[in-house]
């Protein structure tokens, strides 16, 4: 009875001699002049379709999506707040699409204002001496931090330092950098109430310390109340702190790393400055660093000279650890993070950290009162926190899988599961500052919907969902015979 | 309160249900000490009108100049279906496709970008992108280091004719690894790599030969030889192509006699605005063999619970999430958006639209050449064939003539004598089929102007 | 098991004192220098809320429509083809949207440029003398032509003529603009062949006629093959000829309204020319007009001098039946108008109706074949054709609102039901030149599909749809308890 | 063939399965001698890229002003998010709503937005919009005079001071149905209606009153008093009111004891791009006793067969479609689309911001007549107070100082002479909340300079 859900792939909409006419020049191609030898003779596989099928098509498969335009989205370690439609809007204006990344200073003057009061904005908000825009995502922002704190200790001549340590609780893109920078990975547990373990950090430290990753609030939603007594271990030993930006949301306005005493940070400005993450990305990964590391910063970034702006050049910055990207770093998005800054002001910065926690607390309050366990449950929740169905997992089989599934029938997207690793069938959930009341209560009760339904018949959360395009999906023999190209 | 929509009365509620009495109350495990004061760097916030001003103003700062700028940025025509699709909330605001069955959208039509490209490249298996063409060729390096079975070098032969840009960037990254090159020098009469250079090098282990194709100057490399040379030493080959060119030119999977093993490169020209640079997105493709090296995230096709077939993320067992510290890279975040844009792009050009696009940049510098003969003080650097790039030398500083193009409304190319300083006065010019015969008559006279005019 | 497909009215979503904030200045309203009595008591029941919940609610509403972005949408009459995306990027430029109507033509050259060659373009595929993009639809434009040839006879002293003839099949707008024009209707009868009854015509003819509103192809979908005899006939007795150019479409390229002995016309340039629907508007009904009519054309239109461009005035058109919007018409869609005609020039002019009318005779062909009654068999298709249910209708029961309601089902929208009128059950089909082959297609296995279906149990279709967010819905309801404003 | 997605195989198919064999013959029931020539006036085809470049390069011609005109199209703020919604494909390209089930998007926005304007208009009954302002006042009329039971009229009497631009269509369209009305002279140091000038018309017999609220110039005017006296005289109202203006004064179902029976008014304040004068809409509002008698679309919610609400189009006995020729109107497509950008708009802005955008409009105008004050040569014709519109009179032709006004980049305001002889040197100024301070200062710093600079 239903209607076909399924969407053909776009090859299948394909037929040979069909296509968009309008959208290529008049003139057949004519490659006579280049060498036979060098020249394609079989047609790539592109489809053969009218503009309309691929508007359509595209346009469909879009609807095939959950989004934060759609649904409640709350992706924990994710932010997925609300992505202004402004900053798409002005960030696409004609002039800013259609500059040439190495167009003269002289003709790009509006651009490398927005580039330099935004690193200006971030310096402020992170507490750092300089900020550059370059990396690209998140875990550049991490390579470019890391390797500046190498740079730093191989300019001073001390060679030795290749250790970087990193709490169980990470994220995979934390030790993936540190080995990415030439690093070894020293993994240190979290205490029971989510804390570093002090006397494990202590353990650790020593004259092979390069520096500590952290983030905090960590990845398990908690604020790292000892996070001086920390600075002070690792700085003592001679290393450096970095600070994982990705939760920089839930203290916005409230503390600043550079305070508390770290010594780089990235930050995921597709998550604190809300720049969409298009299903996948780009992000932006700016980083700030401490007056030591300045010299190390990667390039390129914006000096103001008196009214006007431009890039700085790689001579003028013999210590650079380089450049990370082709150009500038993702520019756009940028932009995009510049105009949200602009729109929130220095009122708005602080807001973000406390309602993103309000909402954080009162939803952790609520799904306890439910009967829901935390994961911290003597802990404040910072943007964030866990819920960990250990309990229902062995007493009814209800896993964090069954119950991600089931939230889609009920119109939520679910939250992160199974991350971080150390917490068992663990539900990682930031609702952000964005969300209503009402809506945090409708996933409350969802979630105890789920829970009664579980209770009466597992089998209905196993075989969610139901209600998307496709019911749930075989990973497994997604990866053992694998299909990631169509052929006809 | 922008963005934010509790009202007093929910903020009192929530705050009772938490059992504090204010929000302050939620931050008490921070230290006093370390509480932040009031970001006085910040500006005041504005309304999305005084915004929307400010940027119409910044924007109209940057004034518009007729692109004949390439070294790695095109100016091409995008369809405007492209980003009215892909700026849609359902593919603009969603995350990486974690929950499979709530993002069947983007992961089908990775899967379809993924198929476009690895028939484009000639290769196997593309992923789901990396961060841009140059981060892209680092990764490509690493990966060739890893994936080279025969070889246990940390080095590579990089040819001279590759971006030097790609080259300061891989640098920045593999370097930290231990890994380096050494460079094949490049012939100036042709501006490409000759077999000669490479023989200096036969018999030495490297991991993998890196070429590029249309190379930075725009001229075309014997691909076919160089590959079947960096074969014949056991390296494997690395090739950085321009996505557009493989519309006509042969795909690295059929270069030389086995192919090359890995293809990667900037997917800019299809669809990505130049937007000063970003975001934009690095493909990279590879044979079978190399599959489970690849970085990234890939989407593979398989069935649901009633056996109907979906879509879901890949081999996740390569990437960071799941393997840490061994994992192929550290890429999580990738350049999903600029992929959509992509994909519809090559679904709106198809073959032959895309052969058209690349056969008119390629005309086009043709032209250009040839418009250009006939301006005193400026002549070829190579002999041609050019793809759609080609360098000219000027009588002029370069940047001096920059300016001046610039004042006449012309980006007039690339200098590129901080990275080669035989090429002093030097620009590297390029044609897209956005440039008509009338505008390349502009570009020459304005260039005569700035040369050989009286007064500037 | 079913996602919630109910969207909230978003009055629901509202919370007293809610709002986004960024979206108005930043200081509360001060009207305290006007009368106390002029100002407003009560809050308008406007929704406060936020910012994200508009965008969510209105995306996710939107997903509720079927359209031709998404379905394959062969609704008669209403010619709905691709709408190219180019046209509404380009029609966005921020300074078309800014222009302000009476900025003046010194500062507007870019913009009159536009509508005065469209309205040369118009004029060229219409075969008439001038052309005013003025009325706003196309019932607008039957209104401006109406009203232009009774001020044409009334210019000329001839105050008699009153009365309008329109054949039976005509489309409702026809006798309304007659009737808001002040005339009187006088219908006339449709041949079983689909053409005008001559004789019926030549008895209504006389000193009273003041002219004739005739589509050619008709709304049955049949070219009127006696166009040139009605055409003398009505002359004749006095009378003008006016052509509904809703069914252009059918003939663009091909043969002209103007030659045929048109003396005005009005265009639907969102169907022809492919302006956008808009869920109901807007639309623009330009005029074209034969020599006799130019004094009478609607203001204002566009004249051009030398190397630039104006508006004319009132005082150079004495006899124009004068404005008939406040400005200048849907100027935005105009120059979608206009840049779809861009597109597809002389040539593509042609192609128009040629696949217009391929893909619409080979779906009637398939139909027929497949034991679907056309209305008029003997006949080529135009642009659309009739199938009529009647026997279906007698033999199972199967009307035409069951078959479309089933058809949504099955992922299609419905042809146009029940107009015209003279043919029972019918179901006016219009594939239009966009759609590709494989969708006709399927097009026709979906309506042999629900024939076959409701042959076995009629109950199926009588209960479709099963698929959309609503199942059949109530329209007597709908119009005896009125609900039209929502209240709390 | 743009659009077209036909290949040579499959329209020899398709002409096989038809039984033709070209594409001509299906045209074979058009007579010959009708057929058309080649269409010499219409260009050659462009391809979209050419077309984008025609494109910016006329936008460019059109060189944006700052402006200060108001006379019915307003330049106010609009949401990002506004259009961007809006030109989703699937309100963008659907059709009226005729099948109500796979129209539910469309349907139930609306319904709120009915639900919005009947809130703002205080009335009963809202229709789905009308073409224009202009156009929906000669729809009121006609309205009135077929519901006011009270009178036989074809007459009504109308206010002097309602915008003379919609008197010109209204006549256009009524008087063919034998419809005029008398002028209620102004007064003219007020710039609004006296209770006198409506006296003198007491006791005649006249179908309704048309009252512009803020009236044409600005002024606002005795509703109250207005709306009384015509209910006396046996008079239906009809209220021609900006929306905007409605978030701070009285609604027109308010005025006076009874309030207006009609109220009716041009959309495009509520989130419209000024756009040439087009496509904008009218909205229209009822009393419940004349719904029967109301032009246009309305959607009614009502219940599926599961019992669930959902949206239809109502009350469709009333339009062309079903009673032809005794239909309210022949209005078929409407401006569905500016509508849908409006209820965006509405719900984005809420009672309170639409109240601020209202607010700084008005204050605006104080402070731009303050600040006019101190320029030579500029004086004001009414005294207060001012909605967000006001006339001045100059010491120079109000064509001369536009036009100088525009080339100092400002578009000045409107001449009113062509419609008011007695105002010959008259500029209608109008400020909204898109004008700041120094705004205001520079364009009274240029109008001193155009009226009394030096060189010019
Ligand atoms: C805690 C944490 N660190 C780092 C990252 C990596 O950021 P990105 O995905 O932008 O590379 C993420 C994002 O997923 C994260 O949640
Ligand atoms: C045959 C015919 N005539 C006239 C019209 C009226 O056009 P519009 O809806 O633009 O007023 C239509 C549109 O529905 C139509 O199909």
């Amino acid at each position: 009875m239903d209607s076909v859900k399924m969407e053909k792939v776009i090859f299948e909409h394909s037929v040979a001699g069909r296509r968009a006419t309008v959208q290529s020049p008049v003139a057949p191609a004519d490659f006579s002049d280049l060498p036979q030898a060098l020249l394609r003779e079989d047609k790539p596989m592109l489809p053969e379709t009218s503009e309309l099928q691929v508007v359509r098509h595209y346009t469909r498969l879009s609807q095939k999506n959950f989004s934060i335009d759609t649904q409640f989205y709350p992706l924990g370690s994710c932010t997925m707040k609300y992505n202004p439609r402004a900053c798409n809007t002005l960030a696409m204006l004609p002039n800013f699409l259609g500059r040439h990344p190495l167009a003269p200073a002289s003709h790009s003057q509006g651009f490398l204002a927005c580039m330099h009061d935004l690193q200006e904005i971030l310096q402020d908000v992170t507490g750092m001496k300089g900020v550059s825009l370059t990396p690209m995502a998140g875990a550049q922002g991490e390579f470019a931090g890391v390797a500046m704190i190498m740079a730093y200790h191989r300019k001073r001549g001390d060679m030795e330092r290749n250790e970087i340590i990193v709490p169980d609780a990470a994220h995979g893109t934390n030790p993936a950098t540190a080995v990415m920078c030439g690093c070894v990975v020293k993994e240190i547990p979290t205490n029971p109430e989510g804390d570093v373990d002090i006397e494990a950090l202590k353990a650790v430290v020593g004259p092979k310390t390069a520096g500590i990753m952290l983030t905090n609030p960590s990845t398990v939603g908690v604020f790292e109340r000892k996070i001086e007594e920390i600075s002070k271990i690792v700085h003592e030993a001679g290393g450096m702190l970095y600070y994982d930006g990705a939760n920089l949301n839930a203290i916005l306005g409230k503390v600043r790393p550079g305070d508390m005493g770290f010594d780089v940070i990235h930050m995921n400005l597709h998550k604190t400055f809300s720049t969409p993450h298009g299903g996948g990305g780009p992000g932006s990964g700016a980083v700030g660093v401490s007056e030591r590391l300045l010299p190390f910063m990667p390039i390129p970034h914006v000096k103001q000279e008196g009214d006007s702006y431009r890039y700085v050049t790689e001579a003028e910055c013999p210590d650079s650890i380089g450049r990370l990207s082709g150009w500038a770093g993702n520019a756009g998005v940028n932009l995009r993070a510049y105009i949200y800054a602009r729109l929130l002001g220095r009122e708005g910065m602080h807001r973000v950290a406390e309602f993103a926690a309000l909402n954080a607390n009162y939803l952790q309050a609520r799904l306890s009162a439910e009967g829901f366990d935390l994961a911290y449950p003597g802990r404040r929740a910072s943007h964030e926190f866990i819920v960990t169905l250990k309990r229902q997992a062995k007493d009814i089989g209800l896993t964090a899988t069954d119950i991600a599934k089931r939230l889609l029938d009920k119109g939520f997207h679910a939250p992160t599961i199974y991350f971080p690793l150390l917490v068992p069938e663990c539900l990682l959930i930031e609702p952000t500052e964005t969300e209503a009341k009402e809506d945090l209560d409708a996933f409350v009760e969802a979630m105890v919907e789920i829970l009664r339904e579980a209770e009466a018949d597992i089998e209905q959360a196993k075989g969610a969902p139901y209600t998307q395009p496709v019911r749930r999906l075989d990973d497994v023999k997604a990866a053992r015979e694998l299909d990631v190209v169509w052929s006809n | 309160m922008p963005f934010i929509p509790h009202t007093d009365s929910e903020i009192r509620s929530m705050l009772d249900t938490i059992g504090v009495d204010s929000i302050e109350a939620v931050f008490d495990e921070i230290p006093d000490n370390l509480r932040c004061g009031k970001l006085e760097g910040v500006p005041e916030g504005l309304t999305e009108y005084e915004v929307t001003r400010l940027l119409h103003e910044r924007a109209a700062d940057d004034q518009a100049l007729r692109c004949f700028a390439g070294a790695g940025a095109y100016d091409h025509h995008i369809p405007a279906a492209v980003w009215e699709i892909t700026t849609r909330g359902e593919y603009y605001s969603a995350y990486t496709p974690y929950q499979a069955e709530a993002s069947q959208g983007t992961l089908q039509l990775i899967y379809e970008y993924q198929s476009m490209m690895a028939s484009l490249t000639g290769m196997d298996i593309s992923n789901a992108s990396l961060y841009d063409g140059a981060s892209a060729m680092a990764e490509a390096v690493l990966m060739a280091v890893r994936g080279n079975r025969k070889s246990k070098s940390r080095k590579l032969l990089v040819a001279g004719t590759v971006n030097p840009t790609y080259c300061k960037v891989t640098n920045a990254i593999v370097h930290n690894q231990n890994i380096s090159w050494d460079e094949v020098p490049f012939d100036n009469a042709s501006g490409t790599t000759v077999t000669a250079a490479l023989e200096a090098h036969a018999g030495e282990d490297y991991a993998a030969l890196v070429i590029q194709q249309p190379n930075f100057f725009g001229s075309l490399e014997a691909v076919d030889e160089m590959t079947n040379w960096a074969h014949a030493n056991g390296m494997l080959v690395v090739a950085v192509v321009n996505p557009m060119s493989l519309a006509a030119l042969k795909a690295p999977g059929q270069w030389g006699e086995k192919g090359a093993d890995i293809a990667c490169g900037e997917g800019q020209p299809l669809g990505v605005p130049m937007s000063s640079g970003g975001p934009y997105y690095g493909f990279m493709c590879c044979k079978q063999p190399l599959a489970r090296q690849m970085p990234g995230r890939i989407v593979g096709r398989t069935v649901d619970l009633d056996g109907n077939p979906g879509f879901a993320l890949t081999l996740q067992a390569r990437e960071q999430h799941i393997r840490r510290s061994k994992a192929t890279s550290n890429i999580c975040t990738n350049q999903g958006l600029c992929v959509t844009a992509s994909t519809i792009y090559m679904s709106l050009l198809g073959p032959e639209g895309l052969a058209r696009v690349a056969g008119a940049s390629h005309s086009n510098i043709n032209k250009l050449l040839t418009a250009l003969d006939a301006v005193d003080g400026v002549s070829l650097a190579h002999a041609g064939p050019h793809f759609h790039e080609a360098l000219i030398t000027l009588s002029k500083p370069a940047a001096v003539v920059i300016e001046q193009m610039a004042n006449l409304g012309f980006l007039a190319g690339v200098a590129v004598s901080d990275d080669y300083p035989q090429y002093e006065n030097a620009l590297l010019v390029c044609t897209t089929e956005t440039k008509n015969d009338a505008d390349i008559a502009a570009y020459a006279a304005a260039l005569d102007e700035v040369l050989n005019g009286e007064a500037l």
